[in-house]
């Protein structure tokens, strides 16, 4: 269990910028999920940490030490792979022991950890077995067995279940989940599915570009989020995001001449301000003709998601989602009404993408 | 003009003079066209040949040489020299040649299979300077001489006195048993019957060959071969060692080779005490015609024989060459006039006294199967006693179970056929 | 890799700097006496800097060795051998990896055990098939009675005859005949995804238009790797050559005339002049493989994922 | 998996299969039909004849001792030619793989050796190792007559094998480098998590995962050292000095065409043909049974 | 536009069979999706109808004719591989017009035909690239281009998104969709991914080891299970599903003792009857503890999905998971109490997993 700190952190590969500068501080025995579309950094910046990759700038210190000049295992860091990593000639006891072996760990103390890592995660049964004789959620278990055997005091991992068919993430997400409530130690987990960053995570770093985009709890940064980008990444279905701008009347001009009623986002409607509105599909409702602020779409399509569906609409040339538990069909051309929720909007800057509160 | 080939196992000098030769003849008539191809050597030139025949691209003429013989003698591949001749109308005067040479390349009834060609035999060369130098007064006659002058070389100064090569086993081993009359195989050394046994582990080459070994410790003869850098006849022509052996169809080579300052004769080999001399083997090749040609071409290489036999020419190609001529009225001829009397060409006439000492019955020549098998056996043997000190007696009896095998072998490959 | 310590990284120079060292020097030492005079040659220890007698030497080794109508007949037997096998092999390694038939795995094996067997170890009777590549033709129809049924009927004598020694077939069929393409083919064309030959199926194409218009295409790099491999191995023949060209003056290689330069049995040691044959020799597939370098290895990684 | 995407088409893979099929029956099974042939009768070298002799050929062979020599002597010039140079190539891959800056001028030289013909470089380090001159020639100079190919067969040896070692670099190189290189990149990174270091990972990772490239390396080095040795041997010592580095192949050769004993060569081929096909079978045995690590 | 018809269809590889007798019925111009698991046999169904590998036995026929024997190119269909397949050294023009000059269709007519493919795919920009320097999502449109350009009787599609990022596959949904509304041919889409199913499909069938399951609308599959197995292979968070049986007084007895008021199963509840009882999240609701029927349990952990989140719990031994929107915190071992939706329970025999109508 061990801090942290992560300070002006930058990485070029040759001549090209990777990671520009990345402040984040992560407290002792904290679950911290980096989560960003495929090429922003993450692996990069998880790699710095485990020392895997060096530091072209910055420092980044782990309990205290800073670790730029360590090789990777002078940091108590332990890692799980994407791929998993396996020896594949090793059976899957000398896979976990393999750390304890090359430590020079008695063999009598080291088959004792060994097991007692491996019934830990249900994986006794299979401890002669090589890699390639096991499921892919088995092999999933072994790269966790063999990070936790060295009792590290930080785990990293990197998108560590995009092998995993969906039924067995879900399984794997809870038994990380049990593992680090049961042991406590510091882990950074990086992802690209946003499900289990949701999920999983204490704090969530949201990353693009080689930059941090916002850091907060999962649910804060779904109900607030900094930019733009965070508002169009996180949630799926994906926000409702309209470029427009405010009319002399406060109301909000998107597309080609639709106007919205957004009399709750009173105070930043300075007339001419462009600005991108953003409002979640469960935020759009159908409602009445007559509902006030009652926005006139006509339905695209329909999407079926059994319990519910989306709705996707165009309204005066705007592309609009709105989740609906109704069941009656809806064809392809039906004229509907939509209202917006009024806790539901966010405000970005069309300019920098970043959030307008209001 | 019809044109055919004739293969031969001559390289650098030698293989010039014979394209002058052949020149020689395309331009003293128009009827035929020789064209004459080098193998390298005379190893390379029988398989070739050999190989060539069985594709049944075989060249009219080819030239053998002596440990050859056999094997072209039961191939059943050859049209013998004197039916060539008579069928093409030559009348050739087969007693004119060395006795020695024709009973060589002839069947025990006489009759000449093979063109006698460049014929030769085996010398020692001494550098008369050096000789000088430790006061030997004429040329040594005998081993223990040589072993006497050799060791004075060597105190007087000389790193090597006398060059060694284990792979002229042609002239230390074979010619060694000719004149001391030693057989190296049972039956005349193979003339009288396929199932000749080896015997070299029962003569006097035992003791040669120990003799040879202790020389070698004593520096007093020393490796020269390809392999070590430098070969026998450039350490002698160079000066570097003092005596060496060697064919006498070197003699030209010598002559032109030797560096300034290098004085040097030749003699016959040296003999053991108390062995009365024999003859020396017929060594080099002959010109065997091979069958499968037309007629024309058939004629055409008994024209090549014609005139190859001529006076001017044998004379010719004695006199660019060491070969010795290969006919008696050649010989007397270049005798009478005056050719043996000064350098370059004094000494060459020793090479005929050797073929004619007196004959025994160990020497007529070698008629041994795959004979070129056992020549580098022996090679192998002077070696191993050489360089890994393989008891002599114990080598020699090796050689000969060896050579025994490859003569069973032999006779069981031709099972059935006799010698002609 | 992972440890960036700058002791270890000098290790690792000083490692294969090294192993440059053990590569190059014979080489350089071809190179160097190649470039002295004789009596620079013949000095002991020898110099280790070239000197300035290359040109002379090269001329000489050239003469000597009769190199130039021995390069071509080289470069001829090299560029036919690589194209022979690359033509051979792609086609059977098609129909071997893409064609289901029931003699599939026996024309594997056929073809493949050929490559446990080197033309050296079965010399000798490979000679005599060179003399007539047509024999065990003339050997089955004879078994069958064909011949003397023709014979009855026709009159004819059916001889079949085609002597290959001294003559530039002889000298590329057999190499051509070998297997080592065809394994590097099969293995590379097992690692083209199923989903394109079944896209070129549901696309409509013919087996040779899927060869020509997408396999032939993809195995570019190998094609590269494989004619290297080809090239050099031909060029550098020794046996086989030596062994079916009686009449060397014509259609020797240059391989062949190794030998030949050689310091013979009475003449000077000029090494300076083999050095420099030896050198003129070795050029023509070291260039190919120095140009090749980086298509050969990639070639070889054939990275099946 | 097998694949699936097959073709059915009656005759169309046996027109492809045409000129590769007969080339390899004329070239390769025609000939070895005929050595086995040979090697049950005495041939005459000049093709005049035949006789059936059984086993005869194989016991004379098998009797000699001097064959037994060249068996061992191959033997041992297979093993060290194909230690050293695997060891060698396999060291430089490893460090190759590190692809530090500047690997690639290396990596390129190391494929040399690959493009030279045995016997050029034969001639190559004839000359290096010439006792009179050279570069190995200078010991003479200190200590008179300690090296001495031309007299000292393991000498000699030694310099035949040398040079065939060195001639196999490039190959073994480039399968080493290109076998290192497909082990993903991530278990080296998860062993040095595991806090192995660099050596200690070529041991307990690289190794055994190359495992399988490493014995394909093994068995060509060992068959190329029974069968490439031919043109090393006949430019540098011809077998000498006294039959000391006649290897079987040569002896072969030797047998065949210069000693024209076609049979008794023709029961040697079949005897490394046997010897090959034998190492090949290995090499199938264990490929066939080599872990399936995915 | 043809009409499919699968009879009595069996695939053996070797010894083992694979399909074990499939009987489908698909409409001229329908959209029909086969989901299942991995290994179900959809591939190698899609396949056969393809003509990339033999029908062992059985029937199928494309616009009356039966294709049995017919090659691939003869059955007028065209597919979009999971890899897409794309021949890696041609330009997208090449790859799209391939099968155009293989059928020697005139170069001036295949540009053309090319031409429009790709334009409405969006593709122009890309026709002179190869598809390596293309993104997923544009080989993706290639490879869609290329089934079209031959204007086939029928696409089949093999896993085609499988190889996109979520946020792309929701996009080549609507994409796929489209094309399907603007030319109406028959399409057969093989997929593992429940939410493409569901949105996608016109007919959607359920396989199951090498067996149909359900063959249904999507809405009817989620809302009415044929089998257990359907049951839980549709809808995420996948549905509660708890094995008990009745007791005397008609309560649904499971896990360790847990016992349940289902009154409105009335009449299927014998008593010692052996069912599986189902209900979806979203039918487990927080409720007070006085709440008639209420099932206490305790919560294991809480799952945040952003707009809402699940609760995973504990009742008497059995896992519920229950779908909540309340924000409030829920620590590991809070005490709950939860309730089932009358409408929702779904009730399967527990020997073959049919549903138990009631
Ligand atoms: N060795 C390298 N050399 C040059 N560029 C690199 C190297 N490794 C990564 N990059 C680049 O750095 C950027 C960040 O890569 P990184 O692997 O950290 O992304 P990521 O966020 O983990 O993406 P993913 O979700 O696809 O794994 C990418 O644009 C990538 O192309
Ligand atoms: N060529 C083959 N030989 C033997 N078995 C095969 C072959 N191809 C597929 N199978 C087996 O047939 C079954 C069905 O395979 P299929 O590819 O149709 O599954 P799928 O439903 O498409 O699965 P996925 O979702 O993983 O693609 C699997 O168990 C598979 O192992
Ligand atoms: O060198 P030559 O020509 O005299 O021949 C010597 C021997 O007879 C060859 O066997
Ligand atoms: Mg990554
Ligand atoms: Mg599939």
């Amino acid at each position: 269990m061990a801090q942290i700190t992560i300070k002006g952190v930058k990485k070029n590969y040759a001549k090209t910028a990777v990671i520009h500068g990345v402040d984040v501080n992560i407290e002792a025995g904290e679950f911290v999920v980096i989560l960003g579309p495929s090429g922003c950094g993450k692996s990069t910046l998880l790699r710095m940490i485990a020392g895997l990759e060096e530091i072209t700038e910055g420092e980044i210190a782990i309990g205290g030490t800073v670790v730029n000049k360590l090789e990777p295992r002078e940091r108590g860091c332990a890692m799980v792979f994407q791929n998993y990593a396996l020896y594949p000639h090793m059976t899957v006891r000398k896979n976990i022991g393999y750390a304890l072996k090359v430590a020079k760990v008695p063999k009598a103390e080291r088959d004792a950890r060994v097991m007692k890592v491996a019934q830990s995660v249900s994986l006794e049964p299979f401890l002669d077995r090589r890699p390639g004789e096991l499921s892919g959620g088995q092999r999933q278990r072994v790269a966790m067995a063999r990070a936790m055997v060295r009792e590290p005091k930080v785990f990293l991992f990197d998108e560590p279940f995009s092998n995993l068919d969906a039924k067995l993430r879900v399984a794997m997400r809870s038994e990380v989940r049990r593992l680090h409530r049961d042991l406590g130690v510091t882990s950074v987990f990086v992802t690209h599915d946003q499900i289990e960053a949701m999920t999983l995570a204490d704090k969530l770093i949201i990353m693009n570009a080689g930059k941090v985009e916002q850091i907060g709890k999962p649910t804060e940064v779904y109900n607030n989020p900094a930019s733009r980008f965070v508002a169009d990444f996180i949630g799926s279905p994906a926000m409702n995001l309209f470029e427009g701008e405010f009319d002399a009347e406060g109301h909000f001009v998107h597309g080609a001449g639709g106007r919205m009623n957004v009399s709750q986002l009173n105070g930043v409607r300075q007339p001419g301000r462009k600005v991108v509105l953003g409002v979640r599909p469960e935020g759009v409702r159908r409602t009445g003709a007559d509902t006030h602020g009652a926005i006139p779409a006509v339905v695209d399509y329909v999407e079926e998601l059994g319990a519910s569906r989306l709705i996707h609409a165009d309204a005066n040339g705007s592309r609009i989602v709105a989740l609906d538990n109704d069941s009656a069909e809806l064809k392809s051309g039906t004229p509907v009404h939509l209202s917006l929720a009024d806790s539901a909007l966010h405000l970005f800057s069309l300019e920098d993408g970043r959030r307008i509160s209001h | 003009a019809t044109k055919f080939e004739f293969w031969y196992g001559l390289s650098g000098d030698l293989s010039e003079r014979i394209q002058d030769m052949c020149k020689t003849f395309n331009e003293s008539q128009s009827d035929y066209e020789i064209v004459c191809v080098s193998q390298d050597n005379y190893d390379n030139n029988l398989q070739n040949t050999i190989a060539a025949f069985r594709a049944n691209k075989q060249p009219t003429v080819t030239q053998i040489f002596d440990a050859g013989t056999l094997d072209l003698m039961l191939s059943d591949a050859f049209v013998p020299v004197r039916q060539l001749m008579e069928e093409n109308g030559y009348k050739i005067d087969w007693a004119n040649y060395f006795a020695g040479v024709g009973s060589y390349y002839s069947t025990s009834t006489g009759e000449l299979l093979s063109m006698p060609f460049n014929s030769s035999t085996a010398q020692i060369y001494y550098n008369t300077d050096a000789l000088a130098k430790v006061g030997f007064e004429g040329i040594p006659e005998t081993w223990s001489q040589v072993e006497d002058v050799a060791r004075k070389m060597k105190a007087a100064g000389y790193d090597c006195p006398v060059a060694f090569d284990p792979a002229g086993a042609w002239q230390w081993f074979e010619q060694f048993e000719a004149i001391h009359n030693q057989p190296i195989a049972t039956l005349g050394n193979g003339f009288s019957g396929l199932n000749a046994e080896m015997v070299v582990s029962k003569g006097k080459f035992v003791d040669q060959l120990t003799w040879i070994k202790k020389m070698y410790d004593e520096g007093l003869f020393v490796h020269k071969s390809k392999d070590a850098g430098e070969t026998a006849n450039d350490a002698f022509v160079n000066g570097k060692c003092q005596i060496t052996s060697s064919s006498v169809a070197d003699h030209g080579t010598f002559g032109k080779q030797a560096k300034e300052g290098v004085h040097w004769t030749n003699a016959m080999l040296p003999m053991l005490d108390g062995f009365e001399r024999h003859n020396s083997f017929v060594g080099g090749a002959s010109l065997w015609t091979l069958k499968g040609k037309s007629a024309e071409e058939y004629k055409g290489a008994a024209a090549f024989y014609n005139f190859l036999a001529t006076p001017e020419q044998t004379q010719w190609w004695s006199t660019v060459t060491g070969y010795i001529p290969v006919t008696n009225s050649g010989f007397e001829a270049m005798k009478a006039a005056g050719f043996y009397d000064a350098a370059p060409y004094k000494g060459r006439e020793l090479a005929i006294k050797s073929l004619t000492m007196p004959a025994g019955e160990n020497t007529r020549g070698i008629r041994l199967g795959n004979y070129a098998s056992i020549r580098a056996e022996m090679v192998k043997t002077i070696q191993s006693v050489l360089f890994n000190n393989v008891p002599v007696q114990q080598a020699l009896e090796e050689f000969d179970a060896k050579g025994n095998e490859i003569l069973r072998r032999f006779e069981a490959t031709y099972a059935g056929k006799n010698l002609l | 890799m992972i440890e960036r310590s700058p002791f270890f990284d000098f290790i690792t120079y000083l490692a294969m700097a090294f192993g440059a060292l053990v590569v190059v020097i014979p080489f350089w030492i071809t190179l160097v006496a190649g470039s002295q005079s004789l009596q620079e040659v013949s000095q002991v220890p020898i110099s280790l800097l070239p000197s300035s007698h290359l040109f002379e030497n090269l001329a000489a080794a050239w003469t000597r060795g009769d190199l130039g109508p021995k390069l071509i007949n080289s470069f001829i037997v090299a560029i036919g051998v690589t194209v022979g096998k690359i033509t051979l092999a792609s086609l059977s390694a098609f129909a071997i990896v893409f064609f289901s038939f029931k003699a599939r795995m026996i024309c594997f094996w056929l073809i493949f055990i050929t490559l446990m067997l080197p033309l050296e170890v079965r010399i000798v009777p490979t000679y005599s098939i060179a003399a007539n590549a047509l024999l065990p033709f003339q050997v089955i129809l004879d078994t069958l009675g064909i011949t003397g049924l023709v014979q009855a009927v026709s009159g004819v004598q059916i001889a079949l005859n085609w002597n290959l020694l001294n003559s530039y077939t002889g000298l590329i069929l057999p190499l051509v005949a070998t297997a080592t393409g065809t394994f590097l083919y099969r293995q590379f064309f097992m690692t083209i995804p199923d989903e394109l030959v079944e896209a070129s199926k549901m696309d409509g194409a013919h087996p040779l238009e899927f060869f020509f218009d997408v396999l032939l295409p993809l195995s570019r790099t190998n094609m590269l790797a494989l004619a290297t491999i080809m090239f050099v191995s031909s060029w550098n023949q020794y046996l086989w050559p030596l062994l079916i060209t009686t009449d060397r003056a014509n259609f020797g290689t240059v391989v062949m005339q190794l030998k030949a330069l050689i310091p013979a049995q009475n003449g000077t040691p000029d090494w300076n002049v083999t050095m420099a044959g030896a050198l003129i020799i070795m050029l023509p597939p070291l260039l190919v493989v120095a140009f090749m370098q980086r298509w050969f290895v990639r070639g070889l990684i054939s990275r099946d994922k | 998996m097998e694949r699936r995407a097959y073709y059915r088409n009656g005759w169309m893979p046996w027109l492809l299969l045409a000129p590769q099929l007969i080339l390899v029956l004329v070239f390769f099974y025609w000939p070895t039909t005929q050595a086995l042939y040979w090697a049950f009768s005495l041939e005459q070298p000049w093709g005049g004849g035949n006789t059936w002799v059984g086993f005869d050929n194989f016991l004379a062979i098998f009797r000699d001792r001097e064959y037994w020599g060249t068996v061992l002597r191959s033997a041992f010039y297979a093993i060290v030619s194909t230690g050293l140079s695997m060891a060698v190539a396999l060291t430089l891959a490893a460090f190759v793989d590190r692809s530090l800056k500047g690997t690639r001028i290396f990596q390129s030289i190391y494929v040399w050796p690959y493009a030279i013909a045995a016997p050029a470089a034969g001639v190559a380090f004839r000359f290096i190792f010439a006792p009179e001159s050279g570069l190995i020639g200078s010991v003479n100079q200190i200590w008179p007559g300690i090296w001495d190919p031309a007299t000292n067969g393991i000498h000699a040896l030694a310099m035949v094998i040398v040079c065939h070692a060195w001639l196999g670099i490039g190959y073994n190189f480039i399968f080493f480098l290109a076998a290192l290189q497909m082990i993903p990149r991530s278990i080296s990174e998860a062993g040095a998590m595991d806090g192995a270091r660099p050596f200690q990972r070529l041991i307990d990772l690289q190794l055994p995962l190359i495992a399988p490239t490493a014995f394909f390396l093994l068995i060509m080095n060992l068959i190329s050292s029974f069968t490439d040795s031919f043109g090393l041997i006949d430019v540098m010592t011809e077998g000498g000095p006294i039959g000391q580095t006649e290897v079987m192949v040569y002896k072969i050769y030797f047998d065949g065409f210069k000693g024209l004993d076609y049979s008794g060569a023709a029961a040697q081929s079949i005897v490394l043909m046997l010897l090959v096909i034998g190492l090949t079978f290995v090499q199938f045995k264990w490929v066939e049974r080599r872990v399936h690590y995915n």
